[in-house]
């Protein structure tokens, strides 16, 4: 057991240390002031994933990006770990939403087959809102007349009315703006080992049993 | 479904003991750490290090000797000095590092690179019998503890042929002094 | 409720307006349609009339957040259905914090990138729509607020000093500029609650997020929404907390249907049922609890409808 | 003899106004001072010990009283508030409101504005609940809980945590600019806390520390070696509740993980503003204030705002006490210039 599982690091030259170096990550130019960050940690202190795994740093996925270091994140298990609560984002100083940062860097994993196994469950949804211009229908048509059933007895319409138009205009959205193809694209099976990007260099107090 | 989640680290249950001990027994005030990073950007094998050496020094203050006693770095480190030399606050991280690894193989911590502990020993024990390295003793039994018994061979023949390897098993006229200085040290005072 | 970050209830609504237009949330409606019909009778009892609209569809925020597809479908959707309000001429008014936020959201980057609102315009320009951004958004529980002492004046069922804890979801704090309240410490909920009868409790976790909110419930849910939810509810039960209210139908999903999961995988004994703020406050403005639909959560409320001696039947 | 046509009234007792109004009246001119206070110092009478020689702001206060005293062109008015003022050919004729509540008229000829600098209301920072914690509370309020320490009243704390930058350097709830000062002083916080309860628990969340003077650096290296308060990289993300203590998450960015402590006390170094009598007065001189309303000088100029007014001290920008006596003392060479020509 010569190795103990840590693949050595490339010494990170700063190879390509260009300028807006985020603009491959942000094109939708939704983060356009990610180089304020002070690397002050406050949204790190707040975030909930951060204090369950500690090897999620959003203060250093913001830093990496910035110095070009993306591709560490693409292959990394910690990016779909993200909740979404925006915590970061009230607290920043400098009110960099970091969500729509990451939701950027999963679409660059996507696109290079990482992270499949996490957005597979929601094709189905995706699939299904096409049908149904809504989310969340369950599949099952047990789940579906029990929400009729409810609906009926607190006197709402069984199912809520969504026209033949909606349904049809909305799917044509996805149809034009070329998601179908995109949703489609996702292979469920294709379940890529994803590796903690951050895991060394963490203090892992994680057997430690505290108050 | 066990349950290591991991919890925040609470500032107030930081046990200064290991602190304590680099203060006491090796001399060294890490309080004097400016955080400045200018060992790690030094360090030869810095890049590998799965803590770099600010951050060890970062984990002393943390007070977390698990890590410290279990990290990659401790069998990696080169002990070069440069950190040493390259300090501002003067802070003797190779001597940390020693300390450390005294205190695991004597806790019995399984190192993470065992071939380079073994090394380490066969030096330590050709030094103790004989008072000086033989070079073809450590290396011989370097290749049959770890199995590869063929290991540089034909670069011990061209260094033979070049009159590099010293052959003879040398050895220091007071060995037994040497043995009663080991015995001096490694029994008492390490914990 | 302080600073200038926070708009004031009268600045935000000048005026009680006599309709408004009911944004369907997806979840709201299957999930939980109590909170939809409770939303709704609330809103009758004040003449305000709830108009919803069967061409609006789903906002599409959730699937956008998933990284299930690109930003451009959201937009041109979200751009879509707020000019089907903009003809209506009516304000939007979500129940459920992700409409909420990711409206807001998407309307702020249709607005500030002309790029964006140009393709969304020509995309659903087709079907003869085009948006404007007349329309402004609202989250439900802003009327609430907004309506704060006709609601206290109007409390047939009081709560009897119930121990209700608010939870505010994050998709409403986190648009941080023209909210009611300021992210860091939201107090609002709680003085509706106080107006209602019920004593509003301040656990140490009240504002940790559900988990659940964008997918992390289906990837990660041993992983880290579990721990995560142990970690919130053991901070609630040791507080005290007898009722949670949410104004999000995909918190309401994550507190309540997680529970029994957590009871089994922790051995805990978690019984806090979870409603949404609109149900709390039809069910103290005396709507029939038949219209609740109390029968959607998973955590039953029958112990709390005994202490507030609620005969079950009406 | 007083000279006619060189009277100068200067705003604000505190160290920069005393010794604009000191060096005037050595100088051989009328100088009035007023202050709005019972007692002339300003902020440093509310501060114990100073950086960075740890000695009594109160010394540098008696001094300079009595050589105010002691020089009899400088007439000092406490308790006195400006109400308004006409301009007039060669200066101003203010409208005073004088301790025993009559008013006085008087002809000056040149002003010099010292009001000083106050705390940023951080009530903004729900996350830190300022105002709704009773222990979470700015540095200037927690000097007066340090006199109180000091005289041995208020609850021994067994953990005292201050943040940094609260206010400064945060372009989303607070002002973008670095207020100069608090670095040093919440050192000095730190190490009085740390003198008073040595096994207090004691934690300093920054995310730079800016000890650019002379003897300044070695303060806060004693502080941290000396004293071993503990220095924490990390802006503070929250402070909850917990068990009647309060807790505090944050990231310690130099290890790179999340971190909690919990502490009696939470102290917050908020930003530095002009005080809100700094406006009214430059707008009634007719002087412009800057982008966050503090004094803006003329170019080249070292304290003049406009022909006849000048200012030294916090109202131009946040300063030590120290350096706000060098202010006072450029703003009394520019006056006596004036006055001399």
């Amino acid at each position: 057991m010569q190795k103990r599982g840590l693949k050595s690091l490339p010494r990170e030259k700063d190879k390509d240390l260009k300028e807006n170096l985020y603009k491959n990550v942000d094109v939708y130019r939704l983060v356009d002031n990610l180089e304020r960050c002070m690397q002050c940690g406050k949204c790190v202190g707040f975030c909930p994933v951060a204090s369950l795994s500690p090897s999620y740093n959003s203060r250093q996925i913001i830093g990496d990006v910035l110095n070009g270091q993306q591709e560490r994140w693409l292959k990394s298990e910690e990016i779909w770990r993200c909740f979404w609560c925006a915590g970061c984002y009230t607290l920043c100083p400098v009110d960099i939403h970091f969500p729509l940062l990451i939701m950027q860097i999963r679409y660059r994993a996507i696109e290079n087959k990482y992270g499949l196994k996490y957005v597979a469950p929601f094709k189905r949804f995706a699939i299904a809102a096409w049908q149904d211009g809504l989310t969340f229908v369950p599949a099952s048509t047990k789940g579906r007349d029990r929400i009729r059933k409810i609906r009926t007895n607190i006197g709402l319409p069984p199912w809520p009315e969504v026209s033949q138009k909606a349904r049809e205009e909305y799917k044509a959205i996805f149809d034009l703006t070329g998601a179908r193809a995109f949703v489609e694209a996702i292979d469920e099976n294709d379940v890529k080992h994803l590796d903690l990007a951050y895991k060394e260099g963490r203090v892992t107090f994680a057997n430690r049993k505290s108050g | 479904m066990e349950d290591n989640i991991y919890t925040p680290l609470n500032l107030n249950d930081i046990d200064d003991s290991i602190q304590e001990e680099i203060r006491t027994k090796c001399g060294i005030d890490v309080d004097l750490c400016l955080e400045c990073g200018k060992c790690s950007g030094g360090c030869p094998n810095g890049h590998i290090f799965d803590y770099t050496p600010r951050k060890i020094v970062r984990l002393v203050k943390l007070g977390d000797k698990e890590t410290l006693m279990t990290m990659d770095a401790l069998w990696i480190c080169l002990s070069c000095q440069l950190c040493l030399d390259r300090c501002p606050s003067g802070i003797d991280i190779p001597a940390i590092l020693d300390y450390m690894r005294e205190k695991a193989c004597r806790g019995g911590v399984e190192a993470s690179r065992p071939r380079v502990k073994l090394f380490h020993e066969l030096l330590l024990s050709s030094i103790r019998e004989r008072g000086r390295v033989s070079e073809l003793d450590v290396v011989l039994k370097y290749n049959w503890k770890t199995g590869e018994y063929m290991k540089n061979a034909r670069l011990g023949v061209k260094m033979l042929l070049k009159g590099k390897l010293n052959l003879s098993r040398s050895r220091v006229k007071e060995t037994e002094e040497v043995r009663r200085l080991f015995e001096a040290t490694i029994a008492k005072d390490l914990p | 409720m302080q600073t200038e970050r926070v708009v004031n209830p009268e600045e935000k609504i000048p005026h009680i307006p006599k309709a408004v237009f009911l944004f369907r949330s997806c979840t709201g409606s299957l999930e939980y349609p109590g909170t939809e019909s409770a939303v709704r009778e609330t809103l009758k009892i004040f003449g305000i009339n709830s108009v919803m609209n069967a061409d609006q569809t789903c906002c599409s925020g959730y699937l956008l957040t998933c990284s299930v597809h690109k930003p451009e479908v959201s937009l041109a959707a979200t751009a879509r259905n707020l000019a089907i309000v903009e003809k209506t001429g009516l304000d939007t008014y979500t129940f459920c914090n992700g409409c909420y936020g990711y409206l807001s959201e998407l309307s702020h980057i249709l607005l500030y990138h002309s790029k964006y609102l140009a393709m969304a315009n020509e995309l659903i320009g087709r079907w003869g729509y085009r948006y404007e951004g007349r329309t402004t958004i609202y989250h439900i529980q802003e009327m609430w607020y907004r309506l704060k002492e006709r609601i206290a004046a109007g409390v047939m069922r009081p709560l009897k000093g119930l121990r209700v804890a608010a939870h505010y979801g994050c998709h409403y704090l986190s648009r941080q500029y023209g909210i009611f309240d300021d992210g860091g410490y939201p107090t609002f909920h709680e003085e509706l609650i106080e107006s209602l009868g019920g004593t509003p409790v301040f656990y140490k976790e009240r504002q940790l997020c559900c988990g659940y909110s964008v997918g992390r419930g289906f990837t990660h849910k041993e992983v880290l929404v579990q721990p995560h939810l142990h970690k919130k509810f053991k901070s609630a039960a040791e507080a005290g907390v007898q009722l949670m209210t949410t104004v999000c139908p995909g918190c309401n999903v994550a507190l309540d249907r997680e529970q029994p999961n957590l009871n089994k995988r922790y051995g805990e004994t978690f019984n806090i049922p979870v409603i949404d703020l609109a149900q709390v406050i039809a069910l103290a403005l005396g709507v029939p609890i038949s219209k609740l639909g109390f029968d959607a959560n998973t955590v039953a409320l029958d112990h709390i409808l005994k202490i507030l001696d609620y005969d079950k039947g009406i | 003899m007083k000279q006619a046509g060189k009277k100068a009234m200067i705003i604000g007792g505190g160290p920069a106004g005393m010794e604009a109004a000191l060096r005037i009246g050595q100088a051989g001119f009328e100088s009035v001072l007023i202050e709005k206070e019972a007692a002339l110092g300003g902020t440093i009478l509310k501060l114990c010990s100073s950086f960075p020689r740890w000695e009594s702001p109160l010394e540098l206060v008696e001094e300079k009283i009595k050589q105010l005293k002691h020089c009899s062109y400088v007439k000092v008015m406490t308790e006195t508030t400006v109400i308004e003022s006409r301009t007039r050919h060669d200066g101003y004729s203010i409208l005073l409101k004088l301790n025993n509540g009559d008013t006085t008229e008087l002809d000056i000829n040149a002003v010099v504005l010292a009001t000083g600098f106050e705390m940023m209301d951080v009530s903004i920072y729900g996350e830190y609940g300022y105002g709704i914690y009773p222990d979470v509370m700015n540095s200037l309020e927690f000097e007066t809980l340090l006199k109180a320490w000091g005289d041995g009243m208020g609850k021994t704390p067994q953990g005292v945590a201050f943040f940094k930058c609260v206010g400064s350097r945060d372009r989303s709830k607070g002002y973008p600019y670095c207020s100069k000062i608090c670095c040093m002083y919440t050192a000095k916080q730190a190490g009085l806390v740390k003198d008073m309860f040595p096994n207090a628990k004691v934690y300093v969340f920054y995310m730079d520390y800016r000890a650019s003077g002379k003897g300044y650096e070695e303060f806060v290296r004693e502080v941290i070696e000396k004293k071993h308060v503990r220095y924490v990289r990390g802006r503070p993300a929250k402070v909850l509740p917990d068990g009647g203590r309060l807790l505090v998450r944050a990231e310690d960015t130099l290890i790179g993980i999340p971190i909690e402590v919990t502490v009696d006390v939470v102290v917050l170094a908020s930003a530095a503003v002009p005080r809100q009598e700094t406006a009214p007065l430059a707008a009634m001189f007719g002087t412009k204030t800057g982008e966050y309303g503090f004094l803006e000088q003329k170019r080249f100029s070292l304290a003049r705002a406009s022909n006849r007014v000048f200012f030294a001290g916090g109202c131009g920008f946040p300063v030590e006490a120290p350096f706000a006596q060098q202010q006072g003392a450029s703003a009394a060479v520019e006056v006596i210039e004036l006055f001399s020509q």
